[in-house]
């Protein structure tokens, strides 16, 4: 019973210090930051911030060359008294996804804050970038950590990152939803801190390999998972824990929306999927994937109507944040898997991590372009934006394509990965996920062409922008809405670069 | 070690009781300053069972585990920073608004306003 | 030897806790910190009682922190008390 | 030897726990803040006075017993502060 | 006797929390709370970690009740205009908290026999570390990666803290309440620190065998950093001092660049034999000066001056 007994002893690889990297590159940027000016700070998150791209995409394309995991072990300490880096082939998807996303939305903030109107002023900018330094290498630790209370640390770097972003501004309005957010975000990490104590008393580790082959059907596993569990909800907003969430992500800037909207929320997410299938008993797992399935569809059919009806297009995006997260808690009943077939080879497995990188990427476009119509026109009011594709065409357009994927119409990696769930879910019999999913389709579409329609008809008066239109920030959008189309291309199957460094058919022992 | 009623039970229990307690207090208390207190408290009694399970493994001549008296230690630090951030945020809301509070939030209060 | 010392620290442990009881709940708000100056003394003399019977040296280093921080509370106490910044300053405007 | 010792130190442990009864009592008794902070003020210095005089004979080394008697100066020095700036908020409370 | 004693303890422990939790105002509240600080550092002795009671008594009582007590004195508003709910959710709301607080107890009372543990391993793999006190060879070494991020946690926290001012303010000086400070809290503020910088030092140098280190030093350092400042001794430095940035970025830039210098021999953060303890001791002398100013600017505050 005692931990050493299990040492499944981590084999560190050859390029395993490009984890620790990964993760260390950000925070010696920021630490550098802090002891520069605003110009060396903008020369150092430009840098961090290739370098970061750079090491992200060599990566991915060791795991894709090697077949295998690439793992390292900090300090050489083994677990379970050391701790254990590890990227496999769904992390390296996160890790790739961040970066561009990363780097999109670094570039929009930089060119923002040179605008005429933008918020040049060195105290915005110099926090804006240290702050996504820290956001990065959370999310990095996120993936890759291996041990739970490591990632308890990374959860509350991610909120330390987060919280001041949403109030950079300043305004009151805003302040109150930082701090709220933080209260939530705070309840969260408590309870999950409380499950891995829970954990730790009854296994005497933290490290999740060494745990996934000791866990048993104890019921203390059980209820510190059922803790850790409810504290990540609470973190990525599912129904009914979403409140915070659209005054947060609405009132802050445009680039700092992007990344709490596009990936922030789905760290706590992807710690969900991890702990219910690798450690989570047979049975908790199942029931608690319906219990999740079930919010998931509360906060699609929910969500989705509240963005309906949304006077304001920021809110009505982050509104929509929440009911494209609701898509995600639909892939825990549908990739159990079976005797046979482990969890990673199921087509809900791809279709809910398509869905995580198409959300994504088509969001950060759309608060991207939300971002500059209203800056153009100096609000962003649905009633009174008639006509505005006039004026800023490609905003409209990059906005367009990044519903799709909200809306699941081809071509769009939203599109794949919704029939992706939608299949699994008839295919299981599922049918109220089934209904859900074309449902909460049906009301996206409601919502964006609500916007879209306004777009391009004649206004009475035409709108006059009250700034110049800053084109350059307009083709980051795009950029990013065509990622997110591109997406779409991708074959309807299951995906099998996610299954790299997972058990595979033949050593997977059905719980 | 074998009596019934040893230090690690006893104060393990205050501490699932102080964990009770902070969540009452965050959940239903008006006020964010009680709230924060609340989050503190919460914090106290979790970091308890972290103690039990360091007193509990006691061995190898050591009075008890040191793994997880670390991650009190490293817990109780980010626990203040947390509470240093959230009360930053509350006396900015209340230079700029006047009140320490957060008003209630009903579910569709944005889409009302203009 | 160590029943002796560890049966006055409960006999303190009591009787601090029944001051401390009195010293929270009592009107006046200044009392109040008595409360955590109580606590220091109590909390000392305590840890040093249970050091010497468990024979644990680093007890000690406990009762110097509590000693220490309760001096730092009460300062901090007494700067945040309602009657001396704001009537000092109200003092001085009016002469 | 340490019979002696051992004396000593129940005589002056108990003493000290008297005094920290007693500064309860005067807790109690005493009509007004400034008398009840001044009762309670000295009765637990002098019972942690008292304690640490008892655990001297019992400490282990030179280093240890210089320890203890650090810590009630620090207690004397930090109590007598402390009373005085609660004494001058009290006379301000009552003085306006 | 002692499980007496221990009974005692912790049944005033939840008397107290429960006292902080309903006192009708909030200072009463926060003064339980410091006073439940110093028993819960208490406690932590009878659970026989004497590092967490240190650290207990030193940031979660000490420097979190002055913080407190600082905000609750500026903040002094009357009514709550927060949620106020009603008896019934109250009560279920309260059944709910009893339920979990019961799932705890449960997981608490029934241990697995015997208890895992890593205290083998940890005494085990000591040697290499040349430390005695295994806590900080668990902090320093084990799992030193955690160390190093909760450093770069706290830094974050004043990041955000520091951006909570006007545009015009940003790199400017914290505030100070200087009017009216009481004589006698410029004795204490001048008699106080330099022991406490003693203590400081001391609990820094036994830590590395011996209960201590440099997270208690460092907020004992700031704690009367913050005494010296309130009583108006030392001036609050400006956000903005290179002297504050260098102290503060100090602490993690030592623990990365030794880091690195471990991927020579043998992996990230891991020293190089005979040379452990030394370079342990290194780092945390500049982490208990990050940590000092790193917490004393947190309770400081946000810029209320330009800078300049």
């Amino acid at each position: 019973m005692l931990p050493q007994a299990a040492a499944a002893a981590y084999i560190a690889t050859s390029d395993g210090l490009l984890l620790v990297l990964s993760l260390m590159l950000p925070v010696a940027a920021l630490l550098a930051s802090l002891l520069t000016g605003a110009r060396a700070t903008k020369f150092l998150t430009f840098t961090a911030s290739a370098a970061a791209l750079a090491l992200s995409v060599i990566i991915a394309v060791r795991i894709a060359q090697t077949g295998e995991a690439i793992v390292y072990v900090l300090g050489a300490w083994q677990p379970p008294l050391g701790l254990a880096l590890r990227a496999d082939g769904t992390a390296a998807v996160l890790l790739v996804i961040t970066s561009v996303i990363m780097c999109a939305t670094g570039l929009y903030a930089h060119w923002q804050f040179d605008l005429p109107s933008g918020t040049g002023d060195s105290r915005v900018s110099t926090v804006f970038r240290i702050l996504m330094m820290a956001v990065w290498s959370a999310l990095n630790a996120v993936f890759i950590g291996q041990d739970l209370f490591n990632l308890y640390v990374a959860l509350e770097l991610l909120t330390f990152g987060a919280v001041p972003l949403v109030c950079l501004d300043g305004r009151a309005e805003t302040v109150a939803a930082a701090l709220r957010y933080l209260m939530f975000a705070l309840l969260g990490s408590l309870l999950y801190l409380l499950g891995a104590g829970l954990i730790y008393s009854t296994y005497g580790t933290l490290d999740l390999k060494i745990l996934s082959g000791l866990a048993d059907g104890r019921p203390a596993l059980s209820v510190a998972l059922a803790f850790m569990v409810a504290g990540l909800l609470a973190k990525s907003a599912l129904f009914p824990l979403h409140l915070w969430l659209p005054p947060a992500h609405s009132g802050a800037p445009p680039a700092a929306s992007a990344i709490l909207s596009a990936l922030v929320v789905k760290a706590p997410f992807f710690l969900i999927l991890r702990l219910l299938f690798d450690l989570a008993p047979a049975i908790s797992s199942r029931f608690a994937g319906q219990g999740l399935a079930a919010l998931g569809a509360l906060s699609i059919l929910f969500c989705s109507i509240m963005a309906v009806r949304q006077e304001r297009l920021k809110l009505m995006v982050a509104y929509s944040t929440v009911a494209q997260i609701g898509y995600l808690f639909l892939m825990f009943p549908l990739a159990v898997g079976t005797d046979v077939l482990p969890p990673w080879h199921t087509i809900a497995w791809t279709g809910g991590l398509l869905q995580l990188a198409s959300h994504a990427l088509a969001k950060a476009a759309m608060f991207l372009a939300a971002g500059v119509i209203a800056d153009v026109f100096a609000h962003d009011r649905i009633r009174e934006l008639r006509g505005f594709a006039h004026v800023l065409p490609v905003s409209a357009f990059a906005f367009g394509l990044g519903g799709l994927s909200l809306m699941g119409l081809p071509p769009s990696g939203g599109f794949t990965a919704k029939c992706l769930l939608l299949t699994a879910a008839i295919v299981e019999g599922y049918w109220w996920i089934a209904a859900t999913i074309s449902a909460g389709g049906v009301i996206a579409a409601g919502y964006v062409f609500r916007v879209i329609s306004r777009a391009f008809s004649t206004p009475d008066l035409p709108l006059i922008p009250q700034r110049p239109v800053p084109r350059k920030l307009e083709r980051i959008a795009l950029a990013l809405a065509l990622a997110a189309v591109a997406l779409g291309f991708l074959p309807l199957q299951p995906f099998t670069y996610l299954q790299v460094g997972r058990p595979s058919v033949s050593t997977w022992a059905a719980p | 070690m074998t009596t019934p009623f040893d230090a690690a039970m006893l104060l393990g229990l205050s501490g699932s009781a102080l964990i009770g307690i902070g969540l009452f207090v965050i959940i239903t208390h008006p006020r964010v300053l009680r709230k924060i207190v609340g989050f503190n408290l919460l914090g106290a009694g979790i970091f308890l069972v972290f103690g039990v399970a360091a007193k509990r493994g006691a061995m190898a001549g050591l009075a008890g585990d040191p793994v997880p008296q670390a991650l009190v230690i490293t817990g109780i630090v980010v626990a203040f920073a947390a509470t240093a951030l959230a009360i930053a945020l509350l006396k900015r809301l209340f230079e700029l608004t006047g009140s320490s509070d957060l008003a209630p939030l009903p579910p569709d209060a944005s889409s009302r306003r203009t | 030897m160590s029943e002796f010392l560890i049966g006055t620290t409960v006999v303190i442990l009591i009787v601090n806790l029944f001051s401390l009881f009195r010293v929270l709940r009592a009107d006046v708000r200044v009392e109040r910190m008595m409360a955590v100056q109580l606590l220091g003394s109590g909390g000392a003399a305590m840890a040093l009682l249970l050091g010497i019977a468990e024979q644990s040296e680093p007890m000690a280093d406990i009762a110097l922190l509590l000693v220490l921080l309760a001096a730092f509370s009460g300062s901090a106490f007494a700067l945040g008390l309602p009657s001396s910044e704001p009537r000092a300053s109200k003092r001085s405007d009016s002469t | 030897m340490t019979i002696a010792a051992d004396l000593v130190t129940i005589i002056a442990v108990t003493a000290g726990a008297v005094f920290f009864l007693a500064g309860a009592m005067g807790l109690l008794r005493f009509p007004d803040t400034l008398s009840r902070l001044h009762a309670l003020s000295k009765a637990d210095n002098l019972g942690l006075g008292l304690i640490v005089l008892g655990l001297l004979p019992q400490a282990n080394s030179v280093f240890a017993g210089l320890k203890l008697i650090f810590i009630w100066m620090l207690a004397q020095l930090s109590a007598a502060t402390v009373s005085r700036l609660i004494a001058t908020a009290i006379a301000k409370d009552t003085g306006s | 006797m002692s499980t007496l004693f221990d009974f005692g303890l912790a049944s005033s422990l939840v008397a107290l929390a429960l006292y902080v939790g309903w006192a009708r105002d909030e200072q009463s509240s926060i003064v339980g709370f410091i006073a439940l600080g110093l028993l819960l550092s208490l406690g932590w002795t009878r659970l026989r970690s004497i590092d967490v009671a240190l650290t207990e008594a030193a940031i979660g009582s000490g420097v979190t009740g002055l913080l407190l007590l600082r905000t609750q004195t500026s903040l002094r508003n009357d009514k709550p205009t927060g949620q106020e709910f009603g008896v019934l959710a109250k009560v279920s709301i309260g059944i709910l908290c009893a339920g979990l607080s019961a799932a705890v107890a449960y997981v608490v009372l029934i241990p697995p026999d015997p208890a895992p543990t890593l205290a083998p391993q940890a005494l085990g793999s000591i040697d290499v570390t040349g430390l005695g006190n295994p806590v900080t060879a668990v902090l320093m070494a084990y799992r030193a990666i955690d160390t190093l991020l909760e450093k770069v946690v706290l830094i974050l926290a004043l990041v955000g803290v520091w951006s909570l001012t006007s545009n015009s303010h940003w790199g400017g000086a914290p505030a100070v309440p200087a009017i009216g400070t009481p004589q006698p809290l410029v004795f204490l503020g001048r008699s106080l620190p330099p022991i406490g910088v003693l203590i400081a030092v001391y609990l820094l140098w036994v830590g590395a065998d011996a209960p201590g280190g440099a997270f208690q030093g460092g907020a004992v350092l700031a704690a009367m950093w913050l005494l010296a400042m309130f009583s108006g001794l030392q001036p609050i430095p400006q956000t903005q001092s290179v002297n504050v940035r260098l102290l503060l970025v100090g602490g993690p830039v030592i623990f990365l660049v030794t880091g690195f210098l471990g991927v020579g021999c043998g992996a990230f953060l891991a020293y190089p034999d005979g040379f452990a303890k030394p370079l342990i001791i290194v780092i945390e002398v500049a982490l208990i000066l990050s940590i000092a100013v790193t917490l004393g600017m947190l309770v400081a505050g946000p810029a209320k001056r330009g800078p300049g």
